[in-house]
């Protein structure tokens, strides 16, 4: 497997892979996020507790899961970019950096636009909110360590360390922010609690993560196959794209 | 239709959450678009020119 | 019996898109004077910081005694001492206490320190913090360093700025010691360096 | 290797020694902060004992950072980094000395001063010995984490505003189980939990943070 694993390391394949997948990602993405959305907005029933501002679940649910999962995607490429060198690893976790904050950001306001019918006020230190706020204060961190060192490779790499650094750092995070908010919050104020999530409800809500999920994909395959292009561009194969204009 | 946008009153929640997500979203898929026309323009370019 | 110490296999570093050398291959042995020569800018720093695997190589292989570098990083520098452009020493502390601080394999007493900084003609008053001292003293003290040492590689940057005659004829002499004693010395230099009875090594920078 | 350690830390302790505006300034610092409070606020002393607890910790964690900025730059400005990046010892033992100087400098006061402005903030007296135990733990923690937002920009131009950016979202464990340990100890609950989550966090630091901080130190030695 490590054989194959190195295979796609190097930038031409992975660059004829991105590709070939971007098209279909993309259209994978836009049947799921379309049905998720018309499932979502007519199909699933109001909620009796919330009425339908409960609705707003499909895009804060998604964008929250989506803001974890994009860190956890960098903490892995960065690994690989640190122990195996992998420059494409390297490629891929500076061009997910905006996005995973794109999605915190998303997350923290459509959480708060969510949250005001039920708190009446914009924001609430509530704990899921609060983690947001932190994740997203991380995301601001690695990308302003990565802009702020001149050498490449060594913006790299201590972009990469921060990145260990945080995933190690975010399950603790997550976990004292519960523990700190169930510690002052008297009982009475509903959290920000998921509706008792009917099978017609939930269903929505899943094509709208894997939907989320694969435009994240569509985005990052193509911000690194610019990345690769611009730093291979006078590697042989890139030469050969640009006189057969297959690029 | 209208009582569909009304949202049962919780229209202006609603409706702003999933505007503000597609913006970001097509924002940060636009930026990558534009990026790669000016990408493939510049090795246009630099290509022409050593060809010369 | 000379046994190969340091050997580099096309050595390339490049700083951003500029590459700063390219495929530079040598073996320094054990009694070699080897230096780097090449005008401003064309990398003999680099290359000296590269060899003491400050700088991260983006081709090439390194070896100490056979052994990987950087992974043998710790047998390395057990045995190899550099003196860089910046000459480290702590502004607020003594020159005694400045060398008795290194963190090389054994920490010199103050009496090797005080006989070191005399073989050095280190003049300056020994109860005054390194910064007021003069840049040809300081030097002198970062040459007791390297004394110190007793490292089997030197590598040394520019070691004759500013020293005055004396002080480059006493450079000349401690290498030739260090030479003769079966250790070896990398070094760059723009003044010339009169090193005799060695076989002098060059490598060329500025192609 | 402990010869080694402890040579760095008599070196750096000679050298904190004199200099001794580096540290005492945050320590100034630290007291400004808390005793700006009670003038902001009111001097009520049921208010001002109700969020001492935060106060304290909060200033603390910034004093801790305003420390930070030095742990290398020094070594970075005079050029003795590579000495430091050259030695046969471990670096992460190295480093873990420079941590432990950067402690001694600035964690340590803060706990010896924490007492004072208990009673500025009208502290109820029987948190103190809960203030002073996590802040202990806590500060050698903030040390530990802080170091390796410290390595990661000293190579950057001096007083920049990332390294706050950097580490502060990683001390908000810290602060959390810091201050509500004091808090808790202030109304009488009992605070086994809080110090005991702080020690977990503290041995963490203590076994991560060194390797973190001296593979970022060799990445900011090289430009």
């Amino acid at each position: 497997m490590f054989r194959w694993f190195h295979k796609l390391a190097s930038t031409k394949n992975f660059y004829r892979l991105a590709e070939i997948m971007t098209p279909l990602l993309a259209v994978a993405c836009a049947l799921l996020i379309g049905v998720g959305l018309y499932q979502g907005l007519f199909v699933a029933p109001t909620d009796y507790e919330q009425g339908e501002s409960y609705r707003i679940i499909y895009v804060h649910v998604p964008s929250a899961w989506m803001s974890m999962f994009i860190y956890m995607v960098m903490a892995f490429c960065s690994l690989l970019f640190l122990v195996w060198k992998m420059k494409l690893a390297d490629i891929v976790a500076e061009v997910s950096a905006p996005l995973g904050a794109s999605f915190t950001f998303l997350a923290l306001v459509t959480g708060s636009l969510w949250g005001k019918p039920m708190w009446g006020t914009w924001w609430e230190w509530d704990a899921r909110l609060t983690s947001e706020l932190i994740l997203l204060f991380i995301y601001i961190g690695y990308m302003a360590l990565r802009s702020s060192i001149e050498n490449k490779s060594s913006a790299a790499r201590a972009a990469a360390i921060l990145a260990l650094v945080g995933v190690v750092n975010i399950p603790i995070i997550h976990y004292s922010v519960e523990w700190w908010n169930t510690l002052h919050q008297p009982a009475s104020i509903t959290k920000l609690g998921k509706p008792s999530i009917h099978i017609s409800m939930l269903i929505p809500l899943l094509l709208m993560a894997l939907g989320f999920t694969l435009f994240y994909f569509v985005t990052m395959l193509l911000k690194t196959r610019n990345v690769i292009l611009e730093r291979e561009v006078n590697s042989a194969w890139v030469r050969e794209r640009i006189k057969e204009d297959r690029l | 239709m209208t009582e569909f946008l009304a949202m049962g009153g919780y229209a202006i929640y609603v409706w702003p959450s999933f505007a503000l997500t597609a913006i970001v979203m097509l924002a940060n898929l636009f930026a990558a678009l534009t990026r790669r026309k000016k990408v493939i323009a510049m090795l246009k370019r630099q290509h022409a020119e050593t060809k010369t | 019996m000379t046994d190969v110490l340091l050997q580099a296999q096309n050595l390339s570093v490049s700083r951003g898109e500029l590459t700063v050398f390219e495929r530079k291959s040598f073996t320094i042995n054990t009694g070699m004077l080897f230096q780097l020569q090449g005008d401003n800018g064309s990398g003999k720093t680099t290359l000296l910081r590269a060899i003491c695997t400050l700088i991260p190589l983006d081709e090439g292989e390194l070896r100490w005694r056979g052994e990987l570098l950087p992974a043998a990083r710790e047998q390395y520098f057990a045995e190899m001492c550099f003196a860089g452009h910046a000459d480290g020493l702590k502004g607020d502390l003594t020159a005694v206490e400045n060398l008795t601080s290194t963190l090389t394999e054994h920490t010199p007493t103050v009496i090797e320190c005080i006989a070191a900084l005399e073989k050095t003609g280190f003049t300056g008053r020994d109860d005054l913090p390194c910064r007021v001292l003069s840049a040809g003293q300081r030097r002198r003290v970062v040459l007791a360093r390297v004394l110190l040492s007793q490292a089997t590689l030197w590598v040394l940057d520019e070691p004759l700025t500013a020293l005055d005659a004396s002080g480059r004829e006493l450079v000349g002499k401690l290498i030739e010691e260090q030479v003769g004693s079966g250790g070896s010395v990398v070094y760059s230099t723009h003044q010339p360096l009169d090193v005799s009875g060695f076989p002098l090594q060059t490598l060329a920078l500025s192609d | 290797m402990g010869a080694a350690f402890l040579t760095l830390l008599k070196r750096d302790l000679t050298l904190a020694m004199r200099r001794r505006s580096d540290w005492l300034n945050p320590l100034v610092f630290f007291v400004i902060v808390v005793s700006l409070f009670p003038l902001g606020i009111g001097p009520d002393g049921s208010l001002l004992s109700e969020i001492a607890p935060g106060v304290i910790w909060v200033a603390a964690l910034l004093a801790t950072l305003l420390a930070l900025d030095g742990l290398f730059r020094d070594d970075f400005d005079d050029g003795s980094i590579e000495q430091l990046l050259l030695s046969p010892q471990p670096l992460p033992v190295l480093v873990l000395a420079k941590i432990l100087t950067h402690w001694l400098i600035s964690g340590l006061p803060l706990v010896l001063l924490s007492p004072l402005l208990a009673l500025l903030l009208q502290l109820k007296l029987q948190a103190l010995p809960t203030l002073l135990g996590s802040l202990v733990l806590g500060t050698l923690s903030l040390s530990l984490i802080g170091a390796i937002g410290a390595a990661l920009t000293v190579g950057l131009r001096r007083g920049g505003v990332l390294l706050p950016l950097l580490v502060l979202p990683l001390f908000i464990p810290v602060l959390i189980f810091g201050s509500s340990s004091v808090a808790a100890a202030a109304t009488g609950f009992p605070v086994s939990a809080q110090l005991s989550l702080l020690g977990g966090l503290f041995f963490l630091a203590l076994a991560l943070a060194p390797w973190a901080a001296a593979a970022a130190l060799r990445i900011s030695a090289e430009s």
